[in-house]
């Protein structure tokens, strides 16, 4: 079909993303009256749903795909739409919905509502125009399209000292990362002289004095992936800015946002630095990645370990999944079969962390909205008043733990299993370890909700309210959750097409 | 005409429904389901006596009945094996078990005892499990019915369970039995390992096969290229094991007197027929294997031996009726095995048969007096009862003369012929002949202490007020007491051997011939092929078989009278004394038991230290590795999260510094600065 | 597609289970566990399968659909039975009614969810002993771990969550060593194996299918790849010394949780262990012969002597675990018929017998509402049934002839005695053989000073016999413990059928 | 004309002054100035190699950059702003109450 449709249709997912958020501002503008929290954030959910829908529509028919034409390119080579793009798309639009409908919610006495949509719907563009990005130059222009709102979105509490040292934190850290990944861009446009990957590509292969220069670039690049991925060591903000933020842009951040720096990464070091080239030249980006995972998994699950707050302890086990995924990077070794296994496992996991992720995230901002507060102590016997929301809570925990029968379980033991075929034995046992350790810190949670008597008698009367869209999100993401165990095939299949287009 | 034979399971099932009918329907049943056992061991009873009347007329059974698991690698099977050892040994069990059943109506049932299904759901357990041992075809099957005894004497001992003496006492039974069996199981898997086959007889059994193996004829398998015949005494001794235990000899019967606190006709039951009898009746129903090992043959004999006057010597102080009995009992079993291991086969199951009835006899009678007596054991309290209770007396009487091996009642004939096999076999087998010194000591002992329970208990004054008015016993209990009374006088006369060496009557050897299959029987099992595997060769004094036979007999009997004489002179007073102050020192060693109880409780109380030890080492050291890796990584999650300072500018200074570390790597990696 | 209806329908009980209002939750999760019981016989009467389902034989009750396809190799829904996983699933879905009823008493908060549990998990049992193809199981053998949290979490003791967690986590570690051990080994196994279906995966490896893989040489990753599945699975079973959760888990454990964790969770290690470590890699199992007899050996002596240092009547039964599964150790290391048969015919008893003491000693604990050894005496003159099966199991442990638990230990020893694959084996196996003595020591003093002598127990409540439904589920266990004593062939023999070629596998030079 | 390695030497030269600014500053201004400061030698590298090169894309980039970099001050004076309003001034290491 894409052959019928003229080829910019596309990009029809980010353009949808796009237009929804400039809608929303031109309503919020010219008639500031008229705008309702409900329905803005059902126009904004409808955007993102339809983005999704035509995403998905796209993954079937096939656009992009090798058997319909291989990938489109657009705007002279900057833009190339094809199933990884698509994938990751997908993972965007859906946390964009989720996160949009929990926001009803969260925001509801809130005297500005509109900014929040129309920015997070901004964000969602810019990670979709990331995904399509072939060109370095698109990749940084996408990548501050991402970050900016999500800033503001952070400090969007504008009274809460949380949401705005948070967004501050964010801000530097971001602001400083991205100069250092332009820096970065700079000296491999220095080195190569293109922005666009193909090229550069070539040129790395003839690179001759000035493989250093590349290097060092390719090495802050690298530097930029770890920021949006929250990796060690770019990871400082995302421990304040994931407790400070209001709960749903955690979600965001910590789910899209991140799947966002990956697919950059996935990307980038596929095509504009492939492994081969780079070795040639000297330039071992995947060691520089297995270091990076290695650290960051382990730091970040034995510092979400000893967390008093729930919140923060999902951060921090944030943290610890960008390591797994980078695993994905890491194990990558040259022309072995496994390398798209491996990846497309990363692939999969980040879906599957889009949703389990996101709905914790969910859940604690179900927790912010009763008004309850943020300890695992405060959780304690939640689930004798909202069983069905804690259900989905314990859900989301063990799939994050990896514990079936959940999705979680696949993604994280394919991603191992990966690691093992390419013989990073070294790299799957440390996750073994981290895993374990993180399936301590996930039954905490576990057992605040449903083993733990409540402190007083009356802790629990805070829960007054029900808040639908949040229940409706977070069960959503539940039955998401559970379902993508036996539905896992599908998946696996299209992350690992993917991932084979990129080699 | 129909086989008795097809009815060997019977005589065993019969009493264990008796068991599941007691158990069952007990509490609905008249006198507690007694009846049911009574008729279900009748029945036994004349069953076997038909089927030994078969073995009589000439035929012998050996049969695999019940498959248990039908491995390729070894077939474990139930049968029953049928031959002259096992009917006579079917016919004493069924007789006492009936006649122990019928005495219960009066000791248990007039007496008013609660929980009464449950005991005669033990007895016909008891009956049912000592039989099937009886019948077993092969090593395992004896094995397990074996252990269902230990059960069932666990069970029994135990009867009075809310009172604090009889559980210690079962459990003891029980535990001390266990740790025999220990050494029994291994031998029985030992013997499967080694012969791929357990049973008792036939072409394939494994005495036919070791033997064929020591005639180097068959090969079997030895752990480490071990010698066959160490091996088979190892194997031996193993199975040996259960046998101590069990029949309860040194060092292991210590168990014993403390099953006293049974109730007296279990006492009955496990003393004369069934559980210690079990662990003679295993050697000799395995004769063929020991013949083979002299060795094994000669510790049984030494420690029968040593068991018969070790055990006399603790009888000789004891207070209560049933005490006196119980080292008796022991020390008469040590009798059988000094037999067995001076390869008197027929002497043996002689000394066995005839034991079986008068101790049976005696249990019975002090069951009668307990009674009498209301349930007051001291001998002390006791006295002057001949007159009160005249049918009990005289039947306890020729218990006693029985015991003491007086002539001619049946317990001299077959200790005469225990101590003959032993003379004989032993003047050239230092370690036999020390066995036969000291079972022929044993004698006056034995007399001596049995006179001394005679005298105390019945005659002279009555030294208490129940035994001035001592209350009457019934038919059910007399009855038991004269069948046995009249059996302990006669049942010697089934095998008069020194009559007829001295007066060359042929043939009235009669239990010789009936286990000699002379009627009939199975190859390999007679006593004759038993005799032709045997180390042994006979020697005599004064010159031929004649004398010694006289010597022998006249000696023991001699000691006998010198210890009947002894009690008579010390109790057969009006109102006799202790007089144990004249042992002195040794007083205290028999009071005690030679310490060896104590020595056993210590030994227990060890392992529990032990075990303390283990646990501590458990809780604090492997758990505490477990609980250490969890607390050390909490503690480096703590170390981690304080990177985390919250100062911005901090965190941009660690980003740059990681920054330029990743830098240097892979810069010194991939060389970039040359 | 009946093993598809069995676990469905498992699965979907739980679910419905969960739903019920707590009062009658009860009940109807008993009537419903019923009905995997029923189809289990029914499995067992259509029982059909000839040979062991890994090594070539014919698999009954077969059913395979592809799932996913990653790396290469295609994980499959793949179920089957043979002779060594029927006894097994026919022991879970025999114990889960029971445990269920014995649950009527104890179980008083929050019912639906507590029995919604349980079923939940024998679903996911059953899912482990009748999955063939390794990411399967895996995913059953994990998602066990989850109801078991809760059971012990929530329904437990005093100190039930860290228990809880213990538990959780410690197998779960396992779990992980073991994955990554055996992923390595199939990836070792190259282009050999395009699935990871497990008769498929013992074929590669009966047929050398190893290659040198980023440098590791086959051999050292055969053994590698052992040690790490031993190890995994050793804490599952538990052996010494990777036992430390089972106390903990037992003692705050509720009683119905007990019994499937003694009866049927434990069996999961043992019998990964024999279709894993025993089945596929036989020449690694008999070159380390000796070291596995010896902590065999350690496990049951040390176990039980541990046991006899408890006071507490569940730990006791506990530790005493731990020493029967060395017996089922000391039976797989042998390779011989008697051996390995007579093992997995001791899993199945041993689950029967300890589910019986756990449950026996939970109907005297819901009386007295203590466990200690010193707290009571003279239990037997207040509820004398419950205490006669209790000692009838007691003897049924020490393994009375004629009860289940003497067929497994004697099946064991005679198998293990002459054993020629493994070295020393007479003295392995005597020393073993010991543990029936220690075991018979403390079992019968804990009775004597709590079930006999003159009773004494403080509680301002009159303690009269247990309730119908709680001495119910006893007497079946005992009856069923009887039959298998009596009549062992009635699994023996397909077990037997299953076990030759697991023995035939080893290479020993005999 | 001037050798490239010269652009190279200045722009590392002019990235080090804005990092250490980073690196020593606590005032948020000062802060936001360094960044620029970092990013301003991104540009002259693109500016002077597509010079070098002699094609556009570098240039167009920078010009690019210049506005995004705008409106990341923008935004940052923004956060700066509510950070004044709630902590009453604007040392970035003031706020520390997150940490851990």
């Amino acid at each position: 079909m894409s052959n019928v449709a003229p080829a910019w249709t596309a990009l029809s997912p980010a353009l949808l993303l796009g237009l929804t958020g400039l809608a929303l501002l031109v309503v919020d503008t010219i008639r500031p009256n008229a705008r309702s929290n409900t329905s803005m954030a059902l126009v904004s959910a409808l955007g993102a749903l339809a983005s999704l829908s035509v995403t998905v529509w796209f993954v079937v028919a096939g656009t992009g795909h090798a058997d319909t034409g291989g990938a489109i390119t657009l705007l002279d080579g900057a833009v190339k739409v094809d199933t990884l793009a698509l994938f990751f798309t997908a993972i965007f639009a859906s946390v964009t919905a989720l996160v949009v409908v929990a926001a009803h919610d969260y925001f509801h006495d809130h005297p500005n509502p509109a900014a929040f949509y129309s920015l997070t719907l901004f964000a969602a563009t810019g990670m979709a125009l990331l995904a399509v990005a072939n060109s370095l130059a698109v990749v940084f222009v996408a990548l501050e399209m991402v970050s900016l709102p999500s800033y503001a979105l952070v400090a969007f509490l504008k009274k809460n000292r949380g949401s705005v040292e948070a967004g501050l934190k964010y801000f530097l850290v971001g602001a400083l990362s991205s100069a250092v990944f332009l820096f970065g861009i700079s000296l491999v446009y220095a080195a190569t002289g293109s922005l666009i990957f193909g090229e550069v590509a070539s040129a790395v292969e003839s690179l001759d004095a000035l493989a250093g220069v590349a290097g060092i670039g390719i090495v802050m690049i690298v530097g930029g992936v770890a920021f949006k991925t929250a990796s060690v060591p770019f990871h400082f903000w995302a421990p304040e800015a994931y407790e400070g933020a209001p709960a749903p842009v955690s979600a965001f951040l910590s789910s899209a946002s991140k799947a966002a720096g990956f697919v950059v990464a996935f990307r980038v070091f596929t095509e504009a630095f492939p492994l081969g080239a780079s070795l040639a030249a000297g330039i071992d980006w995947a060691l520089a990645f297995a270091v990076v995972a290695a650290v960051t998994m382990t730091l970040g699950n034995f510092a979400a370990a000893v967390q008093e707050e729930v919140k923060r302890m999902l951060a921090y086990s944030s943290i610890g999944h960008a390591g797994y995924a980078l695993i994905g990077l890491a194990a990558l070794s040259t022309g072995s079969a496994g390398n798209e296994a491996v990846m497309g496992a990363a692939m999969a996991h980040l879906l599957v962390y889009g949703f389990m992720n996101t709905g914790a995230f969910l859940f604690v901002a179900m927790a912010e909205r009763w008004g309850i507060g943020r300890t695992f102590e405060d959780y304690a016997g939640l689930a004798r008043r909202a069983p069905v929301a804690c259900t989905a809570m314990a859900v989301f925990m063990f799939s994050l733990a990896g514990l079936p029968p959940f999705a979680g379980f696949f993604s994280k033991y394919f991603l191992f299993m990966g690691a093992i075929e390419n013989g990073f034995l070294w790299l799957a046992g440390l996750g073994a370890v981290n895993s374990v350790v993180s399936l301590y810190y996930y039954s905490r949670v576990v057992r605040a909700l449903f083993l733990d008597d409540p402190a007083t008698p009356s802790a629990l009367d805070a829960l007054d309210v029900r808040p639908t869209a949040l229940y409706a999100a977070v069960v959503f993401a539940a039955v998401a959750t559970v379902l993508l165990l036996p539905g896992f095939g599908p998946v696996i299949d299209a992350a690992e097409a993917a991932a084979a287009a990129l080699f | 005409m129909v086989d008795a034979f097809a009815y060997v399971p019977a005589v065993v099932l019969l009493p264990f429904f008796s068991f599941l009918v007691a158990l069952g329907a007990g509490k609905y049943l008249p006198k507690g389901g007694a009846f049911g056992g009574v008729a279900a061991t009748a029945g036994s009873f004349l069953l076997s006596l038909w089927v030994a009347a078969t073995v009589a007329g000439g035929r012998a059974y050996n049969e695999t009945l019940y498959t248990w698991a039908a491995g390729d690698q070894f077939e474990l099977t139930f049968g029953a094996l049928i031959d002259p050892l096992s009917a006579l040994m079917l016919v004493i069990v069924t007789l006492v078990a009936l006649l122990v059943h019928v005495f219960s109506l009066g000791y248990m049932n007039d007496e008013g005892e609660t929980g009464l299904p449950r005991y005669y759901a033990g007895l016909g357990l008891f009956t049912a499990s000592m039989l099937g041992f009886v019948v077993a075809d092969n090593l395992l099957m004896a094995f397990m019915f074996f252990e269902l005894v230990g059960l069932c004497s666990y069970l029994l001992i135990g009867f009075h369970f809310r009172e604090p003496g009889p559980p210690s006492a079962a459990k003891k039974a029980f535990l001390v039995t266990r740790f025999g069996d220990y050494f029994f199981l291994v031998g029985v898997v030992a013997v499967f390992a080694t012969f791929g086959t357990a049973a008792f007889a036939g072409e394939g059994s494994f005495p036919a096969l070791a033997e064929a193996a020591l005639a180097g004829s068959g090969d079997v398998w030895t752990p480490g290229g071990l010698g066959v015949e160490t091996w088979f005494t190892v194997v031996g001794l193993l199975v040996l094991g259960g046998v101590v235990g069990k029949s309860a000899q040194f060092p292991l019967h210590t168990w014993l007197p403390d099953a006293m606190e049974g109730p007296t006709p279990v006492s009955a039951l496990i003393h004369a027929a069934t559980m210690v009898a079990a662990g003679v009746y295993l050697v000799a129903r395995m004769y063929g294997f020991y013949a083979l090992t002299p060795t094994t043959l000669a510790v049984i004999a030494f420690i029968g031996g040593f068991t018969a006057l070790f055990a006399a010597t603790m009888g000789v102080v004891k207070d209560e009726l049933k005490q006196v009995l119980a080292y008796s009992t022991i020390s008469q079993y040590g009798y059988m095995m000094l037999a067995l291991g001076a390869g008197g086969y027929v002497a043996a199951v002689f000394h066995l048969t005839t034991h079986a009835f008068f101790k049976a006899l005696l249990f019975l009678g002090a069951g009668s007096v307990i009674i009498a007596m209301h349930h007051n054991e001291d001998m002390w309290d006791m006295g002057g009862l001949k007159a009160k209770m005249p049918v009990t007396y005289y039947t306890f009487l020729a218990g006693s003369l029985a015991l003491a091996g007086i002539f001619p009642f049946a317990g001299f004939w077959s200790k005469d012929e225990v101590l003959y096999e032993a003379l004989v076999h032993g003047l050239n087998e230092p370690l036999l002949l020390g066995g036969y010194v000291m079972g022929l000591l044993a004698v006056p002992v034995t007399a001596f202490y049995t006179f001394r329970m005679v005298f105390l208990t019945f005659h002279g004054e009555p030294r208490s007020a129940t035994a001035r008015d001592p209350e009457p016993v019934r038919w059910n209990v007399k009855g038991p007491l004269t069948v046995l009374g009249s059996l302990a006088v006669v049942t010697g006369f089934i095998n008069m051997v020194p009559v007829q060496k001295v007066l060359g009557l042929e043939g009235i050897d009669y239990l010789h011939r009936w286990l000699d299959n002379e009627w009939g029987g199975i190859d390999g099992l007679s006593s004759h092929h038993y005799a032709d595997l045997g180390p042994y060769s006979s020697g005599y004094i004064g010159g031929g078989e004649v004398p010694t036979v006289l010597v022998g007999a006249a000696v023991s009997l001699g000691l006998a009278l010198a210890g009947l004489g002894l009690a008579w002179r010390l109790y057969n007073v009006a109102s006799p004394t202790e007089h144990t102050a004249k042992l002195g020192g040794i007083k205290d060693v028999l009071y005690n038991n030679y310490y060896l109880d104590e020595l056993q409780v210590w030994i227990a109380y060890r392992t529990e230290d032990v075990a303390g030890g283990a646990d501590t080492f458990d809780q604090g050291i492997i758990d505490g590795v477990v609980n250490g890796v969890s607390s050390v990584s909490l503690l480096g999650g703590n170390r981690v999260r304080r990177i985390q300072t919250g100062l911005v500018t901090q965190y941009a200074t660690m980003l740059t510094l990681g920054l330029i570390a990743l830098l240097v790597v892979l810069g010194v990696n991939g060389g970039w600065f040359l | 597609m009946i093993l598809e209806a069995l676990i469905g329908f498992t699965f979907l009980a739980a679910l419905v289970v969960m739903l019920a209002p707590n009062a009658w939750a009860g009940r109807l999760a008993f009537a419903l566990s019923a009905v995997p019981f029923v189809g289990s016989l029914y499995l067992w009467s259509r029982f059909d399968a000839v040979g062991n389902a890994l090594t070539g034989g014919t698999i009954a009750f077969e059913s395979r659909y592809e799932w996913v396809e990653v790396g290469g190799r295609t994980v499959s829904w793949f179920v089957g039975l043979d002779g060594i996983s029927l006894p097994l699933v026919v022991l879970t879905t025999f114990l889960v009614p029971l445990a269920i009823l014995s649950a009527w008493t104890p179980v008083d908060s929050r019912q639906s969810q507590f029995y919604g549990l349980m079923l939940f998990m024998e679903a996911n049992l059953l899912g482990v002993f009748t999955a063939l193809d390794f990411f399967l199981w895996f995913v059953f053998w994990e998602a066990v771990l989850v109801p078991m949290y809760f059971l012990i979490g929530i329904w437990g003791g005093p100190r039930r969550k860290y228990a809880a967690i213990k538990f959780f986590v410690y197998t779960n570690a396992a779990s992980l060593l073991m994955f990554i051990g055996f992923m390595s080994l199939t990836f070792a196994l190259g282009d050999s194996i395009g699935s990871l279906a497990l008769p498929e995966i013992t074929q590669a490896l009966a047929d050398g299918g190893l290659e040198t893989w980023f440098g590791i040489s086959p051999g050292r990753m055969a053994m590698v790849a052992f040690l790490a599945t031993f190890a995994g699975f050793a804490v599952k079973v538990p052996i010494v010394p990777f036992h430390t959760w089972l106390p903990d888990a037992h003692v705050e454990a509720p009683t119905p949780v007990s019994v499937l964790l003694a009866g049927v969770l434990l069996k999961m290690g043992t019998y990964a262990l024999l279709r894993f470590n025993f089945t596929m890699l036989p020449d690694q199992a008999s070159a380390l012969a000796i070291p596995i007899a010896a902590i065999a050996v350690i496990s049951v002596v040390y176990g039980a002597m541990l046991a006899l240092a408890q006071k507490d009547l569940k730990r006791i039964v506990a530790y005493s675990s731990v020493s029967s599964m060395g017996y089922v150790i000391l039976g797989l290391v042998v390779f011989t018929e008697y051996g390995v048969g007579g093992a997995t015919f001791q899993m199945v008893a041993h689950g029967l017998i300890s589910g019986l003491m756990f449950m026996a000693v939970g109907v005297v604990y819901n009386a007295t509402h203590t466990r200690m050894v010193g707290d009571m005496a003279g239990m037997a003159d207040r509820m004398p049934v419950t205490v006669g099966i209790l000692v009838a199991g007691a003897f049924g442990y020490m393994g009375l002839p004629l009860m289940a638990g003497f067929a497994g230990e004697f099946f064991i020893f005679v198998g293990a005695f002459g054993a020629p694959a493994l070295p020393y084996a007479p003295v392995f196996t005597a020393l073993a053989m010991f543990g029936i003595v220690i075991v018979a020591g403390y079992l019968l003093s804990a009775m004597q000073k709590t079930l006999f002598g003159p009773f004494r127990l403080e509680t301002d409540y009159e303690i009269g016999p247990a309730p119908f439904h709680d001495v119910a589920p006893l007497a079946v266990l005992l009856a069923a413990i009887i039959v298998l004593g009596v009549a062992p062939d009635i699994f023996f023999e397909m077990i037997r059928d299953a076990a030759m070629p697991v023995v035939e596998g080893v290479s020993v030079d005999v | 004309m001037v050798p490239a390695q010269w652009y190279l030497l200045l722009a590392a030269g002019i990235f080090c002054i804005g990092l250490f600014g980073v690196l020593t500053r606590n005032d948020a201004l000062y802060f936001l100035m360094s960044v620029e400061l970092m990013m301003n030698a991104a540009n002259i590298n693109f500016v002077a190699f597509s010079l070098y090169y002699g094609d556009l894309t570098g240039q167009v980039f920078a010009l690019f950059v210049i506005a995004l970099a705008a409106a990341e001050v923008a935004i940052g004076i923004g956060i700066i702003l509510v950070l004044y309003r709630n902590f009453g001034d604007i040392d970035v290491t003031v706020p520390t109450e997150m940490r851990w």
